[in-house]
C-alpha cells in the first residue's frame, strides 16, 4: 500500500516539477514586462493565441517543434547512455548541408540517408575518443560545433554555392525531392511524422530492447555495466552514432522539408535548445515531445506576436532561458 | 496603442509590416537602414507599421508571411533573402496583400522587387582609395600601394561589394595591392578592429568594411591608428569625422520608402522592379563632409567622371551575383 | 558527570524508513563504547547525529550531561567530537598533510605556514606512534593510511571523543590489531571512543560497554563482561544462529581456472580457494584480470579455454560468475530497478531477436530474488531502496543462479551482518558441493579460514605461500600476509 | 610588424585570460562554468554605461566586475542550492542575459544591437598597455600561488575535489563554491569591460562572440593550472591576431577559425591518452 502511495506521489511530483520551471519563467518574464510598462497578462494571452489559436498556428508551432524533436531526441539518447553530448547542433547543421547537397543530385531518400550519415560523421570522433581514451565529451562535442560551423561555411562558399544568390546558400532543391507537406497550405511537413515515429520507436526501444537495456545500464552506472559484461565502450560509441544519425536526419529533414536548401542561418541553435528539451523532458519520449512543443510554441508565437504588439522578441529568450535553468533544479530538499 | 479617436475613422487605417532579415536589427547597416526608412515613411504617411524579427527567420518564413497575410496588413516588405522562393506561392494565396522584396527580382502580379547596384558604389570607393593611397602629403597615408577590404562573411552577397571595390582600384592602377579578409561575424567589433589593425600594420592605409556591426571596430581602428576607413550602407562618415574617407551608400531606406509611399498613395506596385543605383542616389559615395579637404580636387573630379561613365553605361562593373566570380577575387 | 556524549530519545526518519526510533545512549568519559547491529539498524545515522552532520527529527544530543543542539559538524568539533566516517572523507587530490590541516590550517597572515603544519603533523603522528608519507596524495595511499590520517585529524581538532564507523571493515588482521591497540592507547590517555563494527570478536576485545541496535531501536546497553560471543550475536540478530564452521570439500575434480603470470594459481571443480593478503597486495588486480576488467599479461584459462584476452561477456558465457567487492558501485546499479539489476549479464540470453519481454524479465527476477530470500516490494523498485544485507543477496542470487563453473567472490560479506553472513557462507558451500570452483577473496581472515579448502596468500603482488583451510592455519596465514615465510 | 602582432595579441589576450582565470577558479571549486559568455556580455554593457555616465574608466571596470559577480553568484546559487545542472545553468543564464540585454537595448535605450555611449572613458595606457593587462599579468601567478599556499586556496581545492568530504569537515562547502562562482563572474565581467573600454569603445550585443567558450577551452587546455591556462589564452590570442595575415595568404577564413577548437581537441586527447597509459603502467 505504501508502495502505491509512493509511486503516485512521484508521478504527481514529476508532473509538478515539469510545470514549475515554466511558471517561474512566466513570473520572471512578467516582472521584466511590468518594469518596462507592458501588461504581462495581455502578452501571455497573445502568446497562447499565436501558439495554439487555430489550425494555422498549431501547424506553425508543430513546424517549429519538429527540428527540436530531432535534436531533443538525439540529445536524450546520448544522455541516457551517460554521454553529455552537446554536439547535436553540429550534427544537425552538417546533416542539413550534406542532405541538401545530395538530394539535389540523387533525390529525397538519398538526401535523408546522407544527412543521417553526415550526422554520424560528426558524432563518431567524440564518441570514440570518449569510449577509448575517456576524453571529456562535453568539451570535444562543444568544440566540434564550432569546427562544423567553420567547415560547412567553407564548403558552401568554396564548392557548393548557388549562383545568383546573395547569401551563402546551396542551390534550391527541385520540388520532386522535397518532403511532402502534411497540411497544405500551412506548411507543416511530414518531417514531424518522421520525428514522432522516431520518438515512439525510442520509447519502446530504450525500454524493451536488449541494446536499450545495455544503454540504460551504461548511463546509470558504467562500472556496474562493465562488470556484468556490457561492452560499455561499444555502447557509448553506438549511442553517439545513433544520436548523430538522428541529429543529421533532423538537419536533412529540415533542409528537404522546410528550407529546401542549405543556407546561412540554417539552425538558430536547435541543437542547444534540444539540450533543454531533453533535460526538461527528463530524457523520456513523452517529455521530449512536450518539451519540443513548448519551445516550438515559444519560438513561433514569439515571432508572430510582433505583428500585434511592440514588445521586443528578446523577451522570448528570457522566457526560454529561464525555463532551461529551472528545468533541472531540485526545488525542495530531500529529507 | 490605438488612439484613433482624434482622427475621423473613415476607412480602416492602412497597415504595413517589415520582415527583418538575418542578423536582425542592430546590424548598423542593411536592416537598420531599411528599418529607419520604414519608420520614417510609415509615420509620414500615417500608415500603421510593425516590424518582425525572428532568430529563426529562415525556417519560419512561410508561417510568418502567411500570418502576416491573414492579419490585416495591406503591405508586407520582406528583407530576408532566403524567402525568395516561397514568396510567389504566398503572394498568390493572399492576392489582396501587396508584397515587396529587396535584393532580388521575384515575379508575381502583387510583388514588387527592389534591386541595388552595390557593385557600382563599391567600384567608386575602390577607385577613390587607389588614387588616395599614394597621396603621401597626407599624414594618414603612406607610400605603399596597399589598401584593404573586410567582408562580414564569405558569400556572394558580400563579395559583390568586394569585387566592385577591387575592380575599381585595379582600374586606376593595376599594381595596387588589395588585402582582403572576412570577419565571419556581423556583430563583433573587436574582430573588425583586429583585422583592420593588422591591415594597417601590413601597410594598408585605407580599409573598406562590409561587415555591419563588426565594421564599427574597423572605424575605431582607423581613428586609433590615424588611418582611413570606408563605411558602408549608411553614411558612416560622422562616426569618426575625418577618419572615414567616405561611405558606400546603399540606401535600403530609400527602397523601402518608395514602396511604402506607393502603397500609401494607392499607386500601382505589383509586378514592378525598382532598380536603385548611382543615378537615383540610392547607391554611391557620400559627399565627403569631413574629408573634403584631404581629397584633392583632381581625385574628386576623376571619381565623378567614373560615376557618369557607369550611369551612361559606358563602363560596366562586374556583378558577382549574375556573373559569378571574376579573375580578381577568389570564389 | 560521566556522560561525555549521548543521545536522548532521538528519532530520525528518511521518508518511510525509521532509521532511529527513540534511541537513548550514554557514552561515559574515558571508555570505549561499541555500537553494534545488523545492516540498516541505524548505527551510521546515530553517529552522524552525534557529530552534528545530521539533525534528529525529535530528541536531543547530550554532551557532558547537558542536552545540546548541534547544527553542523562545526558544532560537533567545537564540543570535542571527532568522526571517522564509514565512507572516508579524504580528498584524493590533496596531500596527506593538506588533508590533515584542512579546516584548521596554521596561518601566517593569509598564507598557510607549511613549516608549522609539517612539524605539528610529525608531532601528532609520533605521539600516536605512526609514520606517514605526508607529501603523498591521498589517492595514492592505502585505506589504512588514510584511516590513520582521519584519526590524527580528529585528534588535531582537539577531539577527545572519537567516533569510528566500521573502521576495521577494510583492514587486514594485523592492521586491525594495530588499530585496536591505538584505541586502547587513546582510552589510557583519557579519551573516549565510540566504535562500530560487525565483527563481534573485535568488539568484545576492545569495548567497555556495548549498545545493540536493531531496527532503529536500542535493544540493550551492557558492560562487556556480561556478554560473550554467542549471546552478543543473539542480541544483534534477535534469534539464535548456528554457524556451520569449517567443512572441507568432499570431491575435488579437474582444474577449472588457471592463472599464469606474476601470480600463478589454479582452482579445481568442487573446491574453494581463498586469497588472503593485506589491502593492496594485488588481490584487486588478480580479480579484475580474471573477470576481464583489466588487461592481463599472463595467461588465464577457464574450463580449458584460453580467456586471457576475451571481454567480460565472453568470459561470463564461458561460465564465469563474479561477486564484486564493491557492491555500491560495481555489484549493483543503485538507481536501476531490481529487475534490471537481476538480469544483468543474463539479459542477452533472455532476449529474443534483440527484444526483452517485460513479463519474462519480471518472472526471471522474481524467481531469483525469491529464491535467495531477498526482502523487497516490487521488482520495479530501485536497488537503493533495499537494506545493505538484502542488496548483497541480490548480487549473490544473480551470480549463483546462473550456476557458474567458476565463481570469483570478492568480499562477498563485506559490511553484511552476522545473519546475512551465515546465509551467504551456506550458499557458497552449496555451490562448491555442486561441483563449481570458487575463488574467494576476503579481508576477513575468519571467513577465509572457515570457507576455503586451501588459502593462497599474496604479498606485494606475489604469491607468498599456500596453506590448507581450517582454523589451525590462522597463524600461518597471518605471518605470510606480512611477508614472513616462517610460522 | 612583429611588435604590432605582439601588441594586438596581448590586447586580445587580456579578456580571454581574465575570463579564463575566473572559469579556472570556479573549476577548481568543482563547477564547469559555461556562463562566462553571458557574464562577459553583461560586464561589457555595464562597463560601457558606467564609464560613460561617470567619465571614469575605473568606475566602469568596477561596476562591470560587480555585475558579473552578482550574475555569477546567482548562477552558482542555482547550482549549489537548487541542484541545477551546471552546464544547463551556464547555457540558460547566457541565453537569459543576452535576451535581457537585447530587450533592454530595444525597449529602454531604443537602439538595436549597437550602443554608443557618449563620454565613454577608455582605459589609459601604462607602458603601452592598459591597466587591466597589467592586472591580469599579476593575477596569473598570484592565483597560482594562492591556490597552493593560502587557506582560501586549499579550501577551494578541497571543496572542488571532495564536496561532501569538505562538508563533513565543517567547511562551508556550498558557500566556498558560491564565492568561487561570484569571483568567476567578477573576472568575466571585468573581461567584458575590457572589450569595450580597452578595445573598441562601443557596445554591441554580439561582441563577446564566443570568447567565453574560448576561455573555457583555455582552462581545460591548461588543466586548471593558471600559468598553462594563461599560455593557452596567449596561443588563442596569437591565432586571432595572425588571422588576417593567414587570410591574405589565401587560407579560407572559415577554416582558420576552426584551428583553436581543433587544437583544444587534440590537446585534450593527448593528455587523456597520457592519463590512460600512465594508469595502465602503474597497475601493470
Ligand atoms: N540519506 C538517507 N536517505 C534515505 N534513507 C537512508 C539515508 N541514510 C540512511 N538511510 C536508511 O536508514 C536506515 C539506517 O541506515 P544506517 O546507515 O544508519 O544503518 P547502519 O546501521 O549504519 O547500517 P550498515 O551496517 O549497513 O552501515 C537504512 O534503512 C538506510 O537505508
Ligand atoms: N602542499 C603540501 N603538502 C604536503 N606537504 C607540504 C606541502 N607544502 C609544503 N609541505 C611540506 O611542509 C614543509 C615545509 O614547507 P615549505 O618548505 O614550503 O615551507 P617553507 O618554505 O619552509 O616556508 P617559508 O616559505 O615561510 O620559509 C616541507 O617539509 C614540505 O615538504
Ligand atoms: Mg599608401
Ligand atoms: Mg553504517
Amino acid at each position: 500500500m505504501s508502495v502505491f502511495a509512493g509511486s503516485n506521489r512521484t508521478k504527481y511530483s514529476r508532473a509538478f516539477r515539469a510545470v514549475v520551471p515554466f511558471l517561474i519563467a512566466l513570473v520572471l518574464g512578467g516582472i521584466v514586462l511590468l518594469a518596462t510598462g507592458h501588461n504581462p497578462l495581455d502578452f501571455y494571452q497573445l502568446l497562447v493565441r499565436e501558439a495554439f489559436g487555430g489550425t494555422d498556428r498549431i501547424a506553425a508551432t508543430l513546424s517549429a517543434a519538429t527540428p527540436l524533436l530531432f535534436t531533443g531526441l538525439a540529445t536524450a539518447i546520448a544522455f541516457r547512455a551517460g554521454v553529455f553530448n552537446v554536439g547535436v547542433e553540429g550534427g544537425f547543421v552538417f546533416g542539413g548541408l550534406i542532405g541538401a547537397t545530395v538530394a539535389l543530385h540523387a533525390g529525397l531518400l538519398a538526401g535523408m540517408v546522407a544527412g543521417a550519415l553526415a550526422g554520424v560523421l560528426v558524432s563518431a570522433l567524440p564518441g570514440w575518443l570518449k569510449a577509448r581514451w575517456n576524453v571529456d565529451e562535453v568539451v570535444t562535442t562543444l568544440m566540434f560545433n564550432f569546427v562544423v560551423a567553420g567547415v560547412t561555411g567553407w564548403l558552401v562558399t568554396a564548392f557548393l554555392q548557388a549562383k545568383g544568390v546573395a547569401n551563402s546558400a546551396t542551390p534550391l532543391i527541385p520540388q520532386s525531392s522535397w518532403l511532402p507537406d502534411l497540411l497544405p497550405p500551412y506548411g507543416l511537413t511530414s518531417a514531424v511524422l518522421i520525428a514522432l515515429a522516431f520518438v515512439a520507436l525510442y520509447a519502446v526501444w530504450i525500454k524493451h530492447s536488449v541494446f536499450g537495456y545495455e544503454l540504460r545500464q551504461t548511463g546509470l552506472n558504467t562500472r556496474f555495466a562493465a562488470a556484468q559484461g556490457i561492452r560499455v565502450g561499444r555502447v557509448i560509441v553506438v549511442s553517439m552514432l545513433i544520436s548523430g544519425a538522428i541529429a543529421g536526419l533532423g538537419g536533412a529533414a529540415h533542409a528537404l522539408g522546410v528550407v529546401h536548401r542549405f543556407v546561412d542561418g540554417f539552425s538558430p541553435g536547435y541543437g542547444f535548445t534540444g539540450i533543454a528539451v531533453a533535460l526538461l523532458g527528463r530524457n523520456s519520449a513523452v517529455g521530449v515531445v512536450l518539451g519540443a512543443i513548448l519551445f516550438g510554441a515559444l519560438a513561433s508565437a514569439g515571432t508572430t506576436a510582433q505583428l500585434f504588439s511592440d514588445i521586443p522578441l528578446d523577451i522570448v529568450d528570457v522566457l526560454s532561458g529561464t525555463v532551461m535553468i529551472f528545468a533541472v533544479v531540485r526545488l525542495w530538499r530531500q529529507r | 496603442a490605438g488612439c484613433s479617436s482624434e482622427t475621423t475613422p473613415q476607412a480602416p487605417p492602412k497597415k504595413a509590416a517589415l520582415v527583418i532579415a538575418q542578423g536582425g536589427l542592430g546590424d548598423e547597416s542593411y536592416n537598420d537602414l531599411a528599418m529607419s526608412g520604414f519608420t520614417a515613411a510609415t509615420k509620414e504617411k500615417g500608415v500603421e507599421g510593425q516590424h518582425i524579427e525572428s532568430s529563426d527567420v529562415v525556417a519560419q518564413g512561410e508561417q510568418l508571411l502567411r500570418r502576416a497575410g491573414t492579419s490585416g496588413y495591406g503591405l508586407v516588405i520582406d528583407l530576408e533573402f532566403s524567402h525568395g522562393e516561397i514568396l510567389p506561392t504566398i503572394a498568390a494565396a493572399y492576392p489582396n496583400v501587396q508584397w515587396a522584396f529587396l535584393n532580388n527580382k521575384i515575379d508575381g502580379p502583387n510583388i514588387a522587387s527592389v534591386l541595388f547596384a552595390e557593385h557600382d558604389g563599391s567600384y567608386l570607393a575602390g577607385a577613390l582609395a587607389a588614387m588616395m593611397t599614394t597621396q603621401t602629403g597626407n599624414p594618414k597615408i603612406n607610400a605603399d600601394k596597399k589598401i584593404g577590404v573586410i567582408g562580414g562573411t564569405k558569400s556572394v552577397g558580400i563579395d559583390k561589394f568586394l569585387s566592385g571595390y577591387i575592380q575599381g582600384a585595379k582600374d586606376v592602377d593595376q599594381s595596387i595591392e588589395v588585402l582582403t579578409a572576412y570577419s565571419n561575424t556581423f556583430g563583433d567589433p573587436t574582430k573588425g578592429s583586429q583585422l583592420a589593425e593588422t591591415m594597417f600594420q601590413q601597410g594598408a592605409d585605407i580599409v573598406y568594411h562590409v561587415a555591419g556591426g563588426a565594421g564599427a571596430g574597423v572605424i575605431e581602428a582607423a581613428k586609433k591608428n590615424n588611418r582611413y576607413a570606408i563605411g558602408v550602407d549608411d553614411n558612416q562618415d560622422k562616426l569618426a569625422p575625418g577618419f572615414v574617407l567616405t561611405s558606400v551608400l546603399k540606401r535600403a531606406d530609400l527602397g523601402v520608402r518608395r514602396v511604402v509611399d506607393a502603397y500609401a498613395d494607392n499607386k500601382p506596385l505589383g509586378g514592378q522592379v525598382i532598380n536603385l543605383g548611382l543615378a537615383d542616389g540610392a547607391v554611391g559615395l557620400t559627399d565627403f563632409e569631413f574629408t573634403k579637404n584631404e581629397i584633392p580636387e583632381t581625385v574628386r573630379t576623376k571619381v565623378d567622371e567614373l560615376k557618369q561613365k557607369i550611369i551612361s553605361g559606358q563602363l560596366k562593373v562586374w556583378n558577382v551575383i549574375d556573373q559569378g566570380y571574376p579573375a580578381w577575387l577568389q570564389g | 558527570m560521566g556522560v561525555r556524549l549521548g543521545a536522548r530519545d532521538v528519532s530520525r526518519a528518511f521518508g518511510p524508513v525509521r532509521a532511529n526510533e527513540g534511541v537513548s545512549v550514554e557514552v561515559r568519559a574515558g571508555t570505549v563504547h561499541a555500537v553494534v547491529g545488523e545492516n540498516g539498524a541505524g548505527k551510521t545515522t546515530l553517529m552522524r547525529i552525534l557529530y552534528g552532520l545530521d539533525q534528529p527529527d525529535s530528541g536531543t544530543v547530550v554532551v557532558n550531561d547537558r542536552p545540546i543542539r548541534l547544527r553542523g559538524p562545526a558544532d560537533g568539533i567545537e564540543h570535542g567530537i571527532g568522526l571517522v566516517p564509514q565512507e572516508l572523507a579524504m580528498i584524493g587530490s590533496l596531500t596527506l598533510l593538506e588533508n590533515l590541516v584542512l579546516g584548521t590550517e596554521p596561518k601566517r597572515g593569509l598564507r598557510i605556514d607549511w613549516t608549522v603544519a609539517r612539524s605539528e603533523a610529525e608531532e601528532l603522528a609520533s605521539r600516536v606512534g605512526v609514520e606517514l608519507p605526508w607529501t603523498a596524495l591521498a589517492d595514492n595511499v592505502s585505506i589504512s593510511v588514510r584511516q590513520q590520517v582521519e584519526i590524527l585529524r580528529a585528534l588535531r581538532h582537539g577531539a577527545d571523543v572519537l567516533i569510528l564507523d566500521e573502521p576495521t571493515a577494510a583492514l587486514a588482521p594485523a592492521q586491525v590489531d594495530d588499530l585496536l591497540q591505538l584505541l586502547r592507547g587513546l582510552r589510557e590517555a583519557g579519551r573516549t571512543v565510540v566504535f562500530i563494527s560487525h565483527k563481534v570478536d573485535e568488539v568484545l576485545a576492545v569495548a567497555d560497554e556495548i549498545t545493540v541496535l536493531r531496527g532503529g531501536k536500542v535493544i540493550t546497553t551492557r558492560p562487556v563482561d556480561e556478554l560473550d560471543r554467542s549471546s552478543l550475536i543473539e542480541l544483534i540478530v534477535g534469534q539464535h544462529v548456528r554457524f556451520s564452521g569449517f567443512v572441507s570439500s568432499a570431491v575435488i575434480a579437474d582444474e577449472v581456472l588457471t592463472v599464469a603470470g606474476d601470480v600463478s594459481l589454479s582452482v579445481r571443480a568442487g573446491e574453494i580457494v581463498g586469497v588472503a593478503g593485506i589491502a593492496g597486495s594485488g588481490q584487486d588486480e588478480l580479480v579484475e584480470r580474471i573477470v576481464g576488467l583489466r588487461p592481463s599479461s599472463g595467461r588465464i584459462t577457464l574450463a580449458g579455454k584460453d580467456i586471457t584476452s576475451l571481454p567480460v561477456d565472453r568470459r561470463r558465457a564461458a561460465g564465469l560468475g563474479y561477486i564484486s567487492g564493491d557492491r555500491r558501485s560495481e555489484g549493483l546499479s543503485m538507481d536501476a530497478s531490481l529487475a534490471d539489476n537481476t538480469i544483468a549479464g543474463t539479459h542477452r540470453t533472455l532476449g529474443r531477436y534483440g527484444w526483452l519481454r517485460p513479463s519474462a524479465v519480471r518472472a526471471y527476477a522474481k524467481r531469483v530474488l525469491d529464491g535467495y530470500s531477498v526482502r523487497y516490494g516490487r521488482t520495479s523498485a530501485a536497488a537503493r531502496t533495499l537494506s545493505g544485507g538484502n542488496q548483497q543477496r541480490v548480487v549473490i542470487g544473480r551470480e549463483l543462479d546462473r550456476n557458474p563453473a567458476l565463481l570469483v567472490a570478492a568480499g562477498p560479506t563485506r559490511g553484511v551482518d552476522v545473519l546475512g553472513m551465515a546465509y551467504i557462507h551456506d550458499k557458497l558451500r552449496a555451490l562448491r558441493d555442486n561441483g563449481s570452483a570458487v575463488l574467494l577473496v576476503s579481508e576477513q581472515l575468519d571467513e577465509l579460514l572457515d570457507l576455503s579448502d586451501r588459502i593462497i596468500v599474496l604479498h606485494g603482488g606475489q604469491v607468498a605461500g599456500e596453506v590448507p583451510g581450517g582454523p589451525e592455519s590462522r597463524n600461518a596465514v597471518g605471518a605470510l600476509m606480512l611477508g614472513r615465510k616462517d610460522s | 610588424m612583429i611588435t604590432g602582432l605582439l601588441m594586438s595579441a596581448l590586447l586580445l589576450w587580456t579578456p580571454l585570460a581574465l575570463a579564463a582565470m575566473g572559469g579556472l577558479l570556479h573549476r577548481v571549486g568543482g563547477v564547469v562554468n559555461i556562463g562566462l559568455e553571458g557574464q562577459m556580455l553583461a560586464g561589457a554593457l555595464v562597463g560601457a554605461l558606467i564609464s560613460g555616465t561617470t567619465g571614469n574608466w575605473a568606475l566602469g571596470v568596477l561596476a562591470a566586475g560587480a555585475t558579473g559577480g552578482v550574475i555569477g553568484l546567482l548562477m552558482s546559487l542555482s547550482i549549489t542550492r537548487l541542484g541545477a545542472n551546471e552546464i544547463i545553468a551556464g547555457l540558460g543564464f547566457t541565453i537569459v542575459i543576452s535576451g535581457l540585454i537585447g530587450y533592454l537595448l530595444r525597449s529602454v535605450f531604443e537602439v538595436s544591437g549597437t550602443l554608443r555611449v557618449a563620454g565613454l572613458d577608455p582605459l589609459p595606457r601604462i607602458l603601452g598597455l592598459d591597466p587591466l593587462f597589467w592586472l591580469t599579468v599579476i593575477l596569473v601567478p598570484v592565483i597560482g600561488w594562492s591556490l597552493r599556499n593560502t587557506v582560501a586556496g586549499l579550501r577551494l581545492r578541497a571543496t572542488g575535489d571532495g564536496f561532501d568530504a569538505a562538508n563533513a569537515l565543517g567547511l562551508p562547502a556550498s558557500r566556498i563554491r558560491d564565492t568561487a562562482g561570484a569571483l568567476a563572474g567578477v573576472f568575466a565581467g571585468i573581461a567584458g569591460s575590457h572589450l569595450v573600454l580597452g578595445q573598441v569603445g562601443l557596445f554591441n550585443e554580439d561582441m563577446v562572440a564566443g570568447r567565453g567558450f574560448i576561455a573555457l577551452a583555455a582552462f581545460y587546455f591548461g588543466r586548471t593550472r593558471p600559468l598553462p591556462t594563461a599560455l593557452a589564452c596567449l596561443l588563442f590570442a596569437v591565432f586571432d591576431a595572425t588571422q588576417a595575415r593567414l587570410q591574405t595568404a589565401g587560407v579560407p577564413a572559415q577554416l582558420i577559425q576552426t584551428l583553436p577548437y581543433l587544437v583544444v581537441i587534440a590537446v585534450l586527447t593527448a593528455t587523456a591518452v597520457r592519463d590512460v597509459r600512465g594508469k595502465a603502467r602503474r597497475a601493470g
